[in-house]
């Protein structure tokens, strides 16, 4: 297994992540230029959070035209795992390759905080290790992370169990349906806004995001799906 | 040159958070007489005399200005000069 | 365009005074520096670097008082920021750096490139920044204007740090009404690295290059006394703004080029240095200084962001995000390209020459031509007068104020509802402190912890300070300041290693503000030498008063310490019921 | 009612970066066309029928819509009906 980790200009998570897979879970990553068009050899790719091109226009709006994106769009389009957190998540959605928007927090204000996420779905790669139902403690921190989408939308997300994680205590942002996390149709691509990565490691006092890495690099489907 | 005015705005459908503090903010100022702000934003866009207009203005916007989960747009020729 | 006076003109005309350099400083300068009538160009470099924000002329004989030296100190005060030796070869290096005025002026942007500002003084050093912590004093809570000053304020701090990806992990807010019309912003960095990595602003070595990288220069920040004077030919007033816009994007890409040269490349790097207060001059002749070398910049080659820049203009603007690289010759080329990879230009505007002279040309025309050390080191030093304030020579006569006692549970409500005293969060929460993945105690407690990845060690760092007391008594205050840094850091499992200070206070013409200025560092100093902690960079923010008014003395101490074993070490809350509870001390 | 939009430039001499980096983007989405992108922001204020527009106009763009230290602002009534 060898994940990717895409660095755009302005990413400031990809460390997280990187040392989330190599140092807690011991599993191969490399990071990878948003200048690259290609990702042969990697098993899953992960889109940081951060300000790609310094959140200006709108957030992952200009870095989805990035040389590495098409190579991204293929990935997914195979049905291997591309996760995106934070930024990561906001430039999946303007890709394409999730549906709906990411608007400004209600707030109008940056909040950094842990809040509680209800697991909706365990069915997918990234949650086979918790239950459905499960209330889990995750950070977030963002200043546009209300999740948007018109209302046929978010009926096929609910009918689809595309929703994989909700708001279960308060909703930090106004996003509709206390929408936390979603997957597109085919569950191999997943955004959201909490960041699994930065609650990997007890010294940081926090854990609960340590089950998503390990899903997806334990789950047979992924090994499958690669080989 | 030539100069063109897109305006961006969040589709009637879509809760506009600032649009609502503003309106707030301003009544409590003590003005009752102002009923409502939308806030939108807009870009002033140079292009050079071959540009065609009717045919790069809603390329750009559509590719990169607006993003039509949550946008609509209408642009407005501030100037044509050849 | 900028119609300049000549020599003479400014001679008669005294334009300087409004600069801020004064009749006496103009004719030494004149007289014994430079032999000869400076013209416009040389007067207004002259004014900008012997400002008491570039000199220190009227501070530097009280900080002198600061101890500076120690087992750890790798580099003490006099560059962009200190360093000290944290073991196996790594180091800490740390600054702080105040900027109240232009928050003052324009709350979000001011407080957002202070933050700027002293980042990049950080990664300078070659050191990748880990953490910024802030201290931020306000008006009463309130008062009409001081809600508008937080919010703003705190969203550009947040703003600048959160898209940085450097965690905010730290600070302190107070309120009081000596703060109303002069709030404090004061804002330090830490940063890590590798003792090999590190970086001076030097410029040496005849022919070797002075490459310029960053944003381009405008009239932003170029002294307000030169917007107001009627110097300017074109009219347009209302379109012109000296406020500097921060871009954190593009000081990202910034700190992660100059990381890769400062790490990588340690063969093409001869120094670096950014631009801060005084842009271009400061940093260009400090870095010639330093160095004891001569230079000679084209300002035409200097890219620029409006036109007609004058040369004055181009040397004096305090644009954003620009560094100043000093790069052996025959490297210019892959230094251009290692830019390039970021999405950045690095362009050579000059080189390092023989003797001793600072000399610029623009547009065809030599406008400069003084000797380096005019500007850094003749600085004509000022004693300030000093007198015990009125108020301190009436209290020693009166009696002590003694709280009657009341009802104690009543109290302690009212205490905690003071804003000084109340939790922070709606602050803490709107900063990212968790970013990077390091932050293993976060606001809330004594002093943030940060561990170092791969060491066994960690970081804790605290800024604290506390005007009303420094103004009950400067140097017991000063001493309590010191203190209160080093307690925090101790509860939170740490030996303190050493301190950056940002000393906040008004006129120091004033010989009560000065007597309190010296007072109270020698309070600081005395507490330093007691802990056996050095002062190894700082800064000095005078001139904070409106009406004649000045704030309290407010220094402020950023200290961090070490944490040999990070998995011992404490935070504040109560962990078990049951445990037991002890008090310590007198 | 009556409807005004409030235009909210920066100044022409402020650093715009989010202006430059749009510009640098749309340019490498391959429209050379396309000299300059200037960013601005709108509010389209709706007021009742007794407001007095040149009174009530400046003044909620001084207290709260325009940052003077950075920004312009220029104004245009869309409607005014009685
Ligand atoms: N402006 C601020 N920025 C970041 N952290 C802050 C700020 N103000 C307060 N804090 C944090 O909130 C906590 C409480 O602050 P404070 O009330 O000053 O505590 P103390 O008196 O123990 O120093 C501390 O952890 C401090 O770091």
């Amino acid at each position: 297994m060898k994940v990717a980790v895409v660095v755009f200009p302005g990413s400031n998570c990809d460390i997280d992540l990187y040392e989330a897979l190599t140092s807690v879970c011991q599993v191969e990553a490399e990071y990878v230029s948003y200048q690259q068009n290609t990702l042969t050899g990697f098993d899953a790719v992960m889109l940081p959070g951060g300000f790609s091109y310094g959140d200006y226009l709108r957030c992952g709006a200009i870095a989805r035209f990035s040389n590495i994106m098409p190579a991204i769009q293929a990935f997914a389009a195979q049905g291997k795992p591309v996760f995106g957190t934070c930024n990561g998540f906001q430039i999946l959605t303007e890709a394409g390759l999730l549906p709906g928007a990411l608007k400004q927090n209600d707030s109008l204000k940056f909040v950094c905080k842990t809040v509680a996420l209800k697991v909706e779905n365990n069915q997918t790669i990234f949650t086979n290790q918790y239950h459905t139902g499960e209330v889990i403690q995750l950070p977030i921190a963002h200043a546009d992370g209300s999740y948007y989408a018109d209302p046929q939308t978010l009926a096929a997300l609910e009918a689809n169990h595309q929703i994989v994680f909700r708001y279960a205590a308060e909703n930090p942002n106004g996003s509709l349906n206390n929408i936390a996390g979603i997957t597109n149709r085919r569950g191999n691509v997943l955004g959201m806004m909490p960041h699994p990565e930065r609650a990997v490691e007890s010294i940081l006092g926090n854990t609960d995001g340590l089950r998503l890495f390990k899903s997806l690099l334990d789950s047979q489907s992924v090994k499958e799906a690669v080989h | 040159m030539k100069k063109v005015r897109i305006f961006v705005t969040y589709k009637e459908s879509v809760f506009d958070p600032q649009g609502e503090t503003i309106t707030a903010a301003v009544k409590s100022l003590g003005f009752p007489e102002v009923k409502k702000i939308g806030v939108g934003k807009f870009f002033d866009i140079t292009l050079s005399d071959e540009a065609d207009l009717d045919q790069t203005i809603p390329a750009i916007s559509e590719k990169l200005l607006v993003n039509f989960n949550l946008e609509t747009y209408r642009y407005q020729v501030l100037e044509e000069q050849k | 365009m900028v119609k300049e006076l000549t020599p003479t003109q400014i001679q008669q005309q005294k334009p300087y005074l409004a600069w801020g350099l004064s009749e006496k400083e103009y004719d030494y300068i004149s007289k014994q520096l430079i032999k000869r009538l400076p013209n416009y160009t040389e007067t207004g470099l002259f004014a900008v670097m012997w400002s008491e924000h570039c000199s220190y002329k009227m501070s530097k004989p009280v900080l002198r008082e600061f101890p500076n030296t120690g087992k750890r100190v790798l580099q003490g005060p006099g560059e962009g920021a200190g360093i000290l030796d944290i073991g196996d070869n790594q180091a800490v290096v740390f600054k702080a750096e105040s900027h109240n005025h232009p928050s003052a002026v324009e709350p979000y942007e001011g407080a957002a490139t202070g933050v700027g500002g002293i980042i990049r003084d950080i990664f300078s050093m070659g050191a990748r920044p880990i953490a910024m912590l802030d201290s931020l004093h306000f008006g009463e809570i309130n008062h009409p204007r001081t809600k508008y000053l937080i919010n703003e304020i705190v969203a550009g701090i947040g703003g600048y740090g959160n898209c940085m990806g450097i965690p905010t992990v730290g600070g302190e807010t107070t309120f009081d009404p000596c703060y109303a019309g002069n709030p404090l912003v004061n804002a330090m960095c830490v940063g890590v690295m590798d003792q090999s990595d590190m970086q001076k602003g030097r410029a040496t070595g005849v022919g070797n290059a002075v490459m310029y990288v960053g944003a381009k220069t405008g009239r932003d920040g170029i002294h307000g006394a030169t917007f107001a004077s009627a110097d300017f030919a074109d009219d347009k007033e209302t379109q012109r703004s000296a406020v500097q816009v921060g871009d954190p994007f593009m000081e990202k890409l910034l700190l992660e080029a100059c990381l890769e040269l400062t790490h990588k490349h340690h063969d093409w790097l001869v120094g670096i240095q950014d631009m801060g207060a005084a842009g271009l001059v400061s940093s260009s002749c400090e870095m010639a200084s330093k160095a004891d070398s001569g230079m000679e910049l084209d300002l035409d080659l200097v890219p620029q962001r409006e036109p007609a820049m004058s040369a004055y203009e181009i040397m004096l603007s305090e644009s954003q995000e620009r560094m100043l690289l000093c790069i052996r010759k025959g490297f210019e080329k892959p230094v251009q390209d290692l830019f390039k990879g970021y999405g950045l230009e690095a362009i050579v505007i000059g080189r390092v020459t023989k003797g001793h002279q600072y000399i610029l040309n623009h547009q065809g025309k030599q406008v400069t031509d003084i000797p380096v050390s005019s500007l850094t080191d003749d600085v004509l030093e000022e004693q300030g007068a000093e007198k015990m304030p009125q108020r301190l020579q009436d209290m020693q006569f009166s009696h002590q104020w003694q709280p009657t006692a009341l009802n104690v549970t009543t109290a302690f409500y009212q205490m905690l509802q003071q804003p000084t005293i109340a939790a922070k969060t709606s602050i803490t929460q709107t900063y990212d402190s968790q970013v990077r993945t390091n932050t293993v105690v976060g606001p809330g407690s004594d002093a943030a912890v940060l561990r170092i990845r791969r060491t066994k060690k960690g970081l804790a760092m605290t800024t604290d300070g506390n005007g009303r007391f420094v103004y009950l008594n400067p140097e017991v205050g000063g001493k309590l300041a010191v203190l209160e840094a080093a307690a925090n850091l101790v509860a939170s499992g740490a030996e303190p290693l050493g301190i950056t200070d940002c000393l906040n206070y008004g006129d120091p013409h004033d010989p009560e503000v000065y007597w309190e200025l010296h007072q109270s560092v020698k309070g600081m100093a005395a507490a330093c030498r007691a802990l056996e902690i050095p002062v190894i960079s700082g800064n000095v923010s005078l001139y904070n008063e409106t009406n004649q008014q000045a704030i309290y003395p407010t220094p402020m101490i950023g200290m961090v310490g070490l944490v040999k074993n990070i998995q011992q070490h404490a935070t504040l809350n109560l962990k078990t019921s049951g445990d037991q509870l002890f008090l310590v001390g007198d």
